[in-house]
């Protein structure tokens, strides 16, 4: 086997799968803390990116720069929309409507976005990516790298937050009985709230990374959701750690197979992973056990 | 002949011996019973019979077949029901309904659901409540229908898992008298109870199980006298 | 037995006859365009009721059924390509639907034997990946022809336009789902099925054999599912993987089954009417707002209607009742 | 209080049910007195929904630029006004046929196209069997022409000819290239035209090192680029679309992947992709349809020139050479008009099969089967060149000089 080669595939694999990670790690949460699958989740990524589009045209901010921002904004508008519908719909029917609902925020948002920006193609640039650089003889593309270092530094925050952090340590303790987390006196409503918010926040901070990267449009939402489905089905749920395993497995299967199998296979392979990976074992490799498969 | 051999069972979690060479037989038309104190291994031997566990070591018998391991749905079919300490009923379907799956389902054979429904439901003194839905009963109700709904399931042995927990004083007394009719209706009972009154009240015989062993087995009355059963059984609770 | 259901009443009988009247008369009345509409509400309420069959009863809610439908189209279009114009199109397209509906039965007990193991979103999960499975597969290997699509021949019968022919096949298929349904729900393997859906391990130990009944609730629906695939790329004339391995395939028909009332047959019917009219009829001529709406209508339903238009129905007519015998009583 | 609101919230959903259904009935009924309609359906959400914008711009703008600056049209002595009704397919076929099952119900003759076979397909199987026509500017699947329909054109060149001219380019580069690569995605448009390059090289003795195929939806194609690095071809063909070519081209340049002619069907046509590469766009080639430069006399607009400024003052939107095209389709389908004396579909039809006009597109002339003609209406081919698309081929248009070899990415800074 050609080195250079398996290395190369190597390094590409995990560049790609950091970024999966970052863009799935939200979805994660909500699944895990609220037994939800968000269909919107992917359309929050891409407003993630459009945010960040607007602001470095109208204010000329780098969008590596405007992650705060529209991490705020998104965890405003992903808390609003657990508030106002999700919680209501959950309440009032089952835990399976939340996907009609999600559906349909995805529908709204997305529209929303075709009105504001057109459907074509978009792209953010940023003054401080990195440049590509040698390995040995394996080429590390700068945008690339750039994503992967931010998308750590992101996942790494995220998870002192929710172990360090008493709003953190509430999650958890949601995640794994909201009754009984309940009991010990934490507000599961405002958890649930919270959650959605963080979820979203880090959504829009992986969207302006992956525009960084690669062309978007505001059709590009259910790819990503679907990614964040595989990428929570291959780590676990409801985990930082977690989603970077299932992430990085991820973006290995995607580069492998398609360097030593055929780049066409990438996804018949992911989503035999997926598939083999319910079955063998159905709480991820972390085996994080989830009140939603009851 | 005895309708239920346990034969030296043995359940491994992960380093924990719950259930450790455990032997014993049931016979016909009897109403047996299991205590032991809490984690004594007493619902992981429910589990093992009723085919929701599947043993490490060990056999079960059950009249004559060996049905170590079968599914839960083929052990309700050959004649063995079970009813559970925190009853599941279907909340939506009316008492009439639950008991009616039961009786269209459980042991194979001749059926007649309608007949056996109405029957069961009297057994258990449910006949006012029939036509409501099962989320909407009180504690004691609930319990008496989890019991309905194994005998409609025309079981030969029911499987009773601490049927009077957290009832009062009546309640038991209702359910104990319901547990005797069931034994006039010649269905053996193999009981696990917390509550000594009502297992002297009822059993034929005792059998005591403390950390995954047995440690007793005999009439009632002999097994309440014997020292190590209260030292092991009585201590523990009493702490 | 007959599960325990209540005989049906009268009305309900003389409202069926009456559907089913209208409907056959439709054809040779309304224009071809509201036949169309009405073939895709039978296809796609017909499909709605079949994916009910498991998911209407249980919370094992597939999100991959149009794994079934590309499953179907597939191997009913290359078989009939495989058999060449010696045979007439009437008899590529019944082997056609044997072969699909056979394909479609091995295929869906190979993958219920694992998948079904798996409760609540992980199944839904697992049944989305299996759909994004064959939808590749099919794109990618070129033996299916599926990223550049073939041609399906025109069915022909003499007396009747295209449009009506496929109106008349839509409608049987949908009534063969009804009936599948009607069955099934009246039977043990309906009862069965509720109380899966209520609570499958208390199920398991009442008897029901749980695995079983789970996997012939599951087959059906593929089966069906596969069918409507046939006569759904039959009526096209065309096909690519695009055409019929669609996410949008599978969420609709649990959108139609949830806005109508789910578990139900007339709920997915009703959901389907609904939701097609709105979307290409009310909405139809918007070019640029008709999926927000669309979106704005599904949140709105799953607020007001929780249980389906059936469940808002029946809560009125309840409270109606209720609100009588309150007056009635001094 | 929620029982309130519940049915007042439903009867505002009834109201905006009726009101809907009410206006889209208003304009149907002003069809007499000489309305010509044009109707069809376009993907406006999905995938597809950039090339839907810029080709309903198109329409829009043939049509208000025959209503408003010529007042109408004289057909056979008949003055006629036009009108055109564009619905949203959103890529699916079922609404699509659905939908133009009831422009045909109502009325409509004649028929602009949507894109993407699985669509187009069963829509012209509806509109042939009602003997209506469609001009359409998005598909160019083989098959769409090949079923034997006599109703259906397009005014690109079907795929399996679209490299006629890429191909005798590439006979005329020298040093003479001997290898190409191509990477394409498993789509119909995508795989048809990798294969028709594909052949076409062969056919000139240029050895096809890769045929690559990447995933609908391209997010990474570094192993298909490692390949690339590896075993270097001198022309690389991308056949994928806009979105997937910017993946593409991004990811060369990051991973300094370097090859002597990078070839991007699609892609660098839009100011969108050049903007996004600013110097390292340079060199790269692609198929014109249409360009700027090149002046063609318009029967209704004059000329390209005069075309581009009634564009320009009329939309927003940067034109693109869908939009072009797709006012090309209008103006073709009143030039048949005309030249019937007639807006019976036969006399249009047979009209349309004899046509051979120019347009702001182009030249116009359909092969028997209804597509473009491959040399008349094939694709020019262009490179760029200081930020600037430059004609380089067919000869009789160039505006610029072929560089070949192009300079690596870092040379291009």
């Amino acid at each position: 086997m050609d080195g250079t080669l398996f290395f190369q595939t190597l390094v590409d694999g995990l560049i790609l799968g950091g970024i999966f990670s970052l863009s799935a790690v939200g979805f994660s949460l909500i699944f895990g803390v609220l037994g939800i699958v968000n269909l919107a989740h992917g359309i929050f990524v891409l407003l993630g990116a459009y945010l960040g589009l607007a602001l470095k045209q109208t204010m000329g901010i780098d969008p590596l720069a405007a992650i705060p921002i529209v991490c705020a904004a998104l965890f405003v508008l992903g808390a609003l929309l657990q508030l106002t519908l999700v919680a209501g719909a959950v309440r009032r029917s089952s835990l399976m409507s939340s996907l009609l609902i999600t559906f349909g925020a995805s529908l709204i948002l997305r529209d929303a976005v075709i009105l504001v920006f057109g459907p074509d193609v978009q792209f953010l640039s940023s003054a401080w990516l990195v440049d590509t650089f040698h390995i040995g003889d394996v080429i590390v593309d700068g945008a690339r790298a750039t994503g992967l270092i931010a998308s750590l530094l992101l996942l790494g925050l995220l998870s002192l937050a929710l172990y360090h952090l008493k709003v953190g340590r509430a999650m958890r303790a949601t995640a794994q009985q909201d009754f009984a987390a309940g009991l010990c006196g934490i507000d599961a409503r405002r958890i649930y709230a919270v959650t959605f918010g963080i979820s979203a926040a880090f959504a829009g901070a992986s969207g302006i990374i992956i525009g960084l990267i690669n062309p978007f449009s505001p059709f590009d939402d259910t790819y990503w959701t679907l990614n964040a489905f595989v990428t929570v089905v291959l780590g676990g749920v409801g985990s930082p750690v977690g989603a970077l395993l299932g992430g990085l497995l991820l973006g290995e299967i995607s580069t492998f197979s398609s360097q030593y199998v055929g780049s066409l296979y990438s996804n018949v392979f992911i989503f035999s992973a997926l598939l083999l990976m319910l079955i063998v074992r159905p709480n991820g490799l972390l085996g994080n056990a989830y009140k939603g498969s009851v | 002949m005895t309708l239920l051999t346990i034969d030296s069972l043995t359940k491994q979690f992960k380093g924990l011996r719950a259930i450790e060479e455990v032997s014993f037989t049931v016979e016909p038309q009897s109403i047996t019973s299991i205590v032991g104190p809490n984690g004594a291994g007493k619902s992981t031997l429910f589990n093992m019979i009723s085919g929701y566990l599947k043993p490490t070591a060990g056999k079960i018998l059950f009249d004559g077949r060996d049905i170590t391991g079968s599914a839960p749905y083929r052990v309700c079919r050959q004649g063995i029901a079970r009813a559970f300490q925190i009853s599941k009923p279907f909340p939506e379907l009316s008492v009439r309904e639950n008991v009616l799956v039961a009786a269209s389902f459980g042991r194979l054979g001749v059926r007649d659901p309608m007949a056996t429904t109405t029957q069961a439901i009297d057994i258990c003194h449910l006949t006012p409540w029939a036509n409501q839905p099962a989320g909407s009963l009180s504690i004691g109700n609930l319990r008496r229908l989890e019991l309905a709904r194994a005998i409609a399931a025309r079981p030969i042995l029911l499987l009773a898992d601490e049927p009077c927990a957290g009832l009062n004083e009546k309640e038991t007394r209702e359910l104990t008298d319901v547990l005797s009719k069931i034994r006039e209706a010649e269905v053996t009972v193999l009981l696990v109870e917390h509550d000594i009154k009502a297992v002297r009240r009822v059993s034929d015989r005792v059998i005591v199980i403390e950390a995954g062993r047995k440690i007793a087995d005999g009439a009632a009355a002999d097994v309440f006298a014997d020292q190590t059963v209260i030292d092991a059984y009585l201590g523990t609770t009493a702490s | 037995m007959r599960g325990f259901h209540k005989p049906v009443p009268a009305t309900v009988w003389a409202l069926a006859a009456l559907l089913l009247a209208g409907a056959v008369v439709l054809p040779f009345v309304a224009s071809p365009f509201h036949l169309r509409l009405a073939q895709q509400i039978l296809l796609f309420g017909g499909l709605a009721v079949a994916w009910n069959l498991l998911g209407g009863f249980t919370t094992y809610w597939s999100f991959g059924h149009a794994a079934f439908f590309g499953l179907g189209a597939f191997a009913a279009g290359l078989l009939g390509q495989q058999l060449g114009a010696e045979f007439s199109v009437a008899a590529r397209l019944i082997i056609g639907l044997a072969f699909a509906v056979a394909i479609s039965l091995v295929a869906a007990v190979a993958v219920a034997l694992p998948v079904l193991r798996l409760r609540g979103i992980y199944f839904a999960i697992a049944m989305l990946a299996f759909a994004q499975i064959l939808g590749e597969v099919s794109k990618t290997f070129d033996l299916f022809q599926g990223a550049m699509g073939f041609p399906l021949p025109l069915l022909k019968f003499p007396g009747l336009e295209k449009v009506q022919l496929f109106y008349f096949l839509f409608l049987l298929f949908c009534l063969v789902s009804v009936a599948v349904f009607v069955l099934v729900k009246r039977s043990r393997l309906g009862v069965g099925l509720t109380c899966i859906g209520q609570d499958e391990d208390t199920a398991a130990m009442l008897g029901v054999p749980t695995e079983r009944y789970k996997l012939v609730a599951f087959v059906l629906s593929a089966m069906l599912t596969a069918a409507g695939g046939v006569l759904y790329v039959y009526g096209l004339g065309f096909m690519t993987s695009e055409t019929v391995f669609r996410i949008d395939i599978s969420l609709n028909l649990i959108l139609f089954s949830m806005v109508g009332g789910i578990g139900t047959v007339a709920g997915p019917l009703i959901g389907a009417t609904i939701m097609i009219l709105l979307t290409q009829v009310v909405l139809g001529d918007l070019l640029d707002l008709h999926m927000m709406l669309t979106g704005a209508v599904l949140i709105a339903m799953v607020i007001l209607a929780p249980k389906g238009l059936l469940g808002l129905f029946r809560r009125a007519w309840s409270r109606r009742r209720l609100a009588e015998t309150v007056e009635a009583t001094p | 209080m929620t029982k309130i609101s519940r049915r007042t919230a439903l009867g505002l959903f009834g109201a905006s049910v009726v009101g809907s259904t009410a206006l889209r009935f208003a304009p149907a009924r002003a069809q007499d007195g000489g309305v010509i309609r044009f109707g069809g359906s376009l993907g406006m959400s999905g995938r597809y929904a950039e090339t839907g914008l810029n080709i309903r711009h198109g329409y829009e703008t043939a049509i208000k630029y025959l209503n408003e600056e010529m007042g109408g049209v004289e057909i056979g002595g008949k003055a006629y006004r036009f009108e055109l009704g564009i619905v949203d397919d959103a890529s699916d076929p079922a609404r699509a046929t659905t939908l133009i099952q009831r422009q045909v119900d109502e009325g409509v003759d004649f028929f602009l196209g949507s894109y993407g076979s699985n669509v187009v397909l069963p829509c012209a199987g509806i509109t042939e069997a009602a003997g209506k026509i469609m001009v359409q500017v998005g598909a160019s699947a083989d098959q769409i022409f090949t079923q034997g329909y006599d109703y259906i054109f397009g005014l690109f060149p079907r795929a399996s000819r679209a490299w006629v001219t890429s191909i005798e380019l590439f006979k005329t580069i020298e040093p003479k290239p001997k290898s190409v690569s191509i990477i394409a995605t498993n789509g119909a448009f995508s795989k048809l035209n990798a294969e028709a390059a594909a052949a076409g090289c062969k056919e000139i003795g240029i050895e096809v090192l890769d045929v690559l195929e990447l995933p609908e939806q391209v997010t990474d194609a570094s192993s298909a680029l490692a390949t690339i690095r590896s075993r270097t071809p001198d022309i690389l063909i991308t056949t994928t679309v806009d979105q997937n070519s910017l993946v593409i081209v991004r990811q060369m340049i990051a991973t300094e992947t370097n090859v002597p002619l990078l070839y991007q069907f699609l892609g660098p046509q839009l100011p969108a992709y050049r903007e996004s590469l600013g110097a390292k766009a340079t060199g790269v080639i692609m198929q014109l349809p249409w360009d700027a430069s090149l002046d063609f006399s318009d029967p209704v607009f004059g000329d390209t020139e005069s075309y581009i400024s009634y564009y320009n003052e009329t939309n927003k939107r940067p034109l693109s050479y869908h939009t072009v095209g797709a006012s090309a389709c209008i103006t073709t389908y009143v030039e048949a008009m005309r030249a019937a004396g007639s807006i019976d579909p036969a006399a249009v039809r047979d009209a349309l099969d004899a046509i051979d006009i120019t347009t702001a597109f182009g030249p116009v002339k359909f092969t028997e089967d209804g597509d473009g003609d491959p040399i008349l209406m094939g694709a020019k081919i262009g490179q760029v060149q200081d930020g600037k698309i430059k004609v380089i081929f067919p000869t009789d248009f160039k505006t610029g000089e072929l560089v070949y070899p192009t300079p690596t990415w870092a040379q291009k800074g």
